[in-house]
């Protein structure tokens, strides 16, 4: 039985992360997913999206280990995780979490201590983990806040040293529980780059938001949720779809709306994209107006 | 995510006067420790698991979880009596009366268990501290410990979910790497329940704190009634007692 | 190291409750004076109460492969002073009574005195000394050494005076209390030993976090 | 002097809250605002913008006696505030401050204890108190909440309680830094109707909010800060102009820009207001397609 599943997991390209009839439910509750099937494409960025409660960071910390299913497997590179400590440990090594709520992470005195944690616990020596902290405030262009204490930090540079402690693990994969809730419309900007930037080293990138436009956006496929899987598929189709949205208690994004008005203005050719940002929408106007 | 606490606050009972409570399972418990644990400490589980998984509708899962460790030291203590040492037979040796010496403990325990575990899945402390003042505890003392009990959620909260980002990045993979992650966790923990305090000294100040954390507390009615009802149960646990030792004497 | 509600003979755990009652009412006292004095201490000091509680709640790892808990007898002494501790302590043991059912309410008094008297003043003895006994070599090192014996030494002192008051409760019939006493400590002292070893360490890593900050 | 600036702070309709000459810094570091002036107006919504660290927050706290002003003066409905505790106690209550971390603010472990917290400070009689408490849960619809602990609360639940605490003190205005932070658009959407219901009643609102798109639709007027006022003005103005917005961090708001689209098409008539939202931009698109 293994083996089938293992055959069917590798199909085809590999997933990088896959969840096979996934069952969770807190104490007390009704269970949060039953039976539930996910596949994370390699190399992409998924957005998980829907309402509070709905179980986005239930399956983002199910798919990283830190939660263990009632029922169902997870497959890591079209692997099966076998149960145990050991095969747990490797999860949570390729497939690395970082909360919400940088506080929640950032547990040491300094930056470059707090980002070293975990290659230490990977039983590198002290040169390669040196190495790896270079590296990851590197890729998230903080090497200058190395020798900060934690606790000067701004919301946006602590939510950017979690990220590189969690980086410094080398993951395939890195799943983001809402990593743009309070920044401010640059902070987001600044770290969508950044995280583009991991994406393009072969990163697979796993995010939850409640932001439908930066879903729109930025994702490649989406995850919609809501305490079940309401629909998976590109990110451009399922956010476009009002009843889908209405289902996972999200508003529309405006990217879609706005590009059609834009198209029946005549302003956007027909078939083209959506403007990604309200800027974009307004140059085209702009365009067509001056 | 404290279950004993989670249970308290669904218990059909939550609406009894704390008192009353106090008084049954109190009642029960000074049964238990003071009689003679044959017949009473069964009685007085019987009487209090028979209101507690009635009437209460204690859950019996959340009610064996939480027994299970008393139940663990309890066991093990009482492993002890079963052997003397230093004695004519030798260093070690079984002792032919502590069977029946640890099961006269075993018993006992067990059944004042029952009691402190009933009250406790029953009775919610946000119902019960603020009532402290009226058995004459400074209500300065009654405030801190509310306060405590408040921010201990809090700090919990915290606790659980640095202890899961630490697991994520492997910290308590191996031995050593579980003392380090528990020392920092603890100085975490330290440093933010300070800052939350000072946080909440301004969250405070703006709704007009100025060193008394007065609140009004909602009256529940307390029946003399209930209370002697309450009282019966031990009452009647008591007489069986005494009158099975004065039938036991007169065989 | 708690003791079970029903465990002690009636007699015992009302004597252990008036043994542990002055430390406490001591420890109250200084608490509600220092409350009174400056009314912002009110909160820190029911973030420093829901500190020790949390703290003692921690998981640490001991040799049997299941986990324990520290006492957090020494790093209270060293951060907060054994009197604030009596008091402190006591209500910890009190939520952890009723809300985890570590340790009873009977035998709250007897756990108050190991736990919140005892290994506290143990472990701030403890300290004091091999700091002044130290005090030549550098700071870290001294630190270090006084905190790590302190959170030892407590932890360890609570384990005894509670395989004390059992020893007490259930002496041999051979040889008493001193043979009652080894059978205590003895079984007992499989899990607490190593477990006093490992809160010391533990309680190093956090002071010397701490002493960063 | 007094007399001048309490004149001119109640020409024509007094402000229900205002700051003249503000300057204030937090040790160590630059002035966050020096010589501010702003001008809160009676029984509207106040959206305060701007990026992070661009005082929203410290502002918020100037104007509702959690902070003192090193120089400057505060006025509510028209009065100076004068030094001392007594004056500084009367700001408080009549200018309630909600922090952003509903925890910073529950010291009970029962909602109605806590909420009945600012009523009995105010010294009230307990029945008093009590019908306090009853209508505050009512006016938040949190009633059904009354005798549930604290901490087994959602953070959208413990939102509003401390909200609720705040009404509880009858003040003329509610100072809310990020309410809507951490809700999901579902708990945005419910807790801004809520909120309106407080404005119809007479409360003046000040909000600080990152989302551009809330304030868009939501404020009357807003302030544009970033260490220092950038602008003031009415919301559909000051959130149009590109320059402002840029010059705050901010992006532009989506339903300008949908609008003018909409207009260039023929679906909006010029003159008309912009869509409030993608789903009424959407609206106004299928019936003209349908």
């Amino acid at each position: 039985m293994t083996t089938a599943a293992d055959g069917d997991a590798t199909a085809a390209p590999p997933a990088a992360l896959a969840g096979r009839g996934l069952t969770f439910g807190y104490p007390d509750t009704a269970p949060v997913f039953t039976g539930l099937d996910v596949r994370i494409a390699q190399g992409g960025v998924v957005g998980v999206l829907g309402p509070n409660g709905g179980g986005k960071t239930t399956l983002l910390r199910l798919l990283s280990g830190s939660l263990t299913p009632d029922a169902g497997e997870i497959y890591v590179g079209g692997e099966r995780v076998r149960r145990g400590r050991r095969a747990l440990n490797e999860l949570r090594r390729r497939v690395q979490l970082v909360f919400q709520d940088p506080d929640d992470q950032l547990f040491s005195a300094s930056v470059s201590q707090d980002v070293s944690f975990g290659p230490m616990n990977l039983g590198l020596a002290a040169d390669a983990a040196r190495e790896r902290v270079a590296w990851a405030l590197e890729a998230l262009e903080i090497t200058e806040l190395a020798e900060q204490p934690t606790h000067l930090l701004s919301y946006g540079q602590r939510k950017r040293v979690v990220l590189a402690g969690a980086l410094a693990m080398r993951p395939s994969v890195l799943v983001l529980d809402e990593p743009t809730a309070g920044l401010d419309p640059e902070g987001v900007e600044s770290l969508v780059e950044t995280l583009e930037g991991l994406r393009a080293a072969g990163t697979t990138l796993v995010v939850s938001t409640h932001d439908v436009d930066l879903a729109y956006r930025w994702a490649d496929t989406v995850l919609l949720l809501n305490r079940g899987l309401l629909a998976a598929g590109e990110a451009r189709e399922v956010l476009a779809d009002p009843a889908l949205l209405a289902a996972a208690r999200l508003r529309p994004a405006w990217a879609p709306a706005a590009g059609r008005a834009l198209r029946a203005a005549g302003l956007l050719a027909p078939g083209s994209p959506d403007p990604a940002t309200p800027e974009e929408a307004a140059r085209l106007l702009g365009g067509a107006e001056g | 995510m404290l279950a004993i606490d989670a249970a308290a606050y669904a218990s059909p009972w939550r609406r009894v006067h704390p008192a009353v409570k106090g008084v049954f399972f109190g009642g029960l418990l000074v049964c238990a420790l003071a009689l003679p644990t044959w017949p009473a400490a069964p009685l007085v589980a019987a009487v209090a698991l028979t209101a507690a998984l009635g009437p209460a509708r204690v859950s019996p899962r959340a009610f064996a979880r939480a027994a299970w460790g008393p139940l663990l030291f309890i066991l093990t203590g009482s492993l002890t009596l079963l052997v003397t040492v230093g004695g004519p037979q030798g260093a070690i040796a079984f002792d032919p009366d502590g069977p029946a010496r640890a099961a006269e403990i075993i018993g006992r325990a067990a059944a004042a268990v029952c009691c402190q575990l009933l009250f406790a899945l029953t009775t919610p402390l946000a119902d019960l501290l603020p009532r402290l003042t009226r058995i004459g505890l400074p209500a300065a003392l009654v405030e801190t410990v509310a306060l405590i009990y408040r921010m201990l959620f809090v700090t919990l909260d915290s606790a659980h979910r640095i202890q899961t980002a630490q697991a994520g990045r492997l910290g308590y993979s191996h031995r050593r790497a579980w003392v380090r992650s528990v020392g920092a966790l603890g100085a975490a923990l330290f440093v933010r329940s300070y800052d939350r305090a000072q946080r909440m000294q301004r969250g405070l100040e703006c709704r007009g704190y100025t060193g008394e954390l007065t609140v009004l507390v909602d009256e529940l009615s307390l029946r003399p009634a209930a209370v002697s009802a309450a009282a019966l149960p031990s009452v009647l646990v008591a007489a069986a007692t005494v009158s099975y030792m004065f039938l036991g004497a007169g065989l | 190291m708690h003791i079970a509600e029903g465990y002690l003979p009636w007699q015992h755990a009302a004597a252990w409750t008036a043994v542990a009652a002055p430390f406490v009412a001591h420890g109250v006292r200084s608490l509600t004076q220092a409350v009174r004095a400056d009314p912002d201490a009110k909160l820190l000091v029911g973030a420093a109460g829901a500190f020790c509680f949390v703290l003692s709640a921690l998981k640490i790892p001991s040799v049997s492969g299941s986990c324990s808990h520290p006492t957090g007898a020494g790093l209270g002494a060293v951060l907060f002073r054994p009197p604030v501790m009596a008091a402190l302590g006591s209500i910890t043991l009190l939520f952890q009574a009723l809300l985890l059912a570590h340790g009873g309410l009977t035998s709250l008094g007897a756990n108050v005195f190991s736990m919140a008297v005892v290994g506290p003043w143990v472990a701030y003895g403890a300290y004091k000394l091999v700091r002044s006994a130290t005090a030549s070599l550098d700071e870290q090192t001294s630190l270090g050494g006084a905190v790590f014996c302190a959170a030892a030494l407590g932890s360890l002192a609570t384990y005894t005076v509670t395989s004390v008051q059992l020893a007490l409760a259930f002496p041999d019939p051979a040889s008493g209390f001193f043979g009652s006493f080894a059978k205590f400590a003895g079984i007992f002292s499989v899990t607490q030993i190593p477990l006093a070893i490992i809160e010391g360490l533990i309680t190093v890593v956090i002071v010397r976090l701490l002493s960063r900050v």
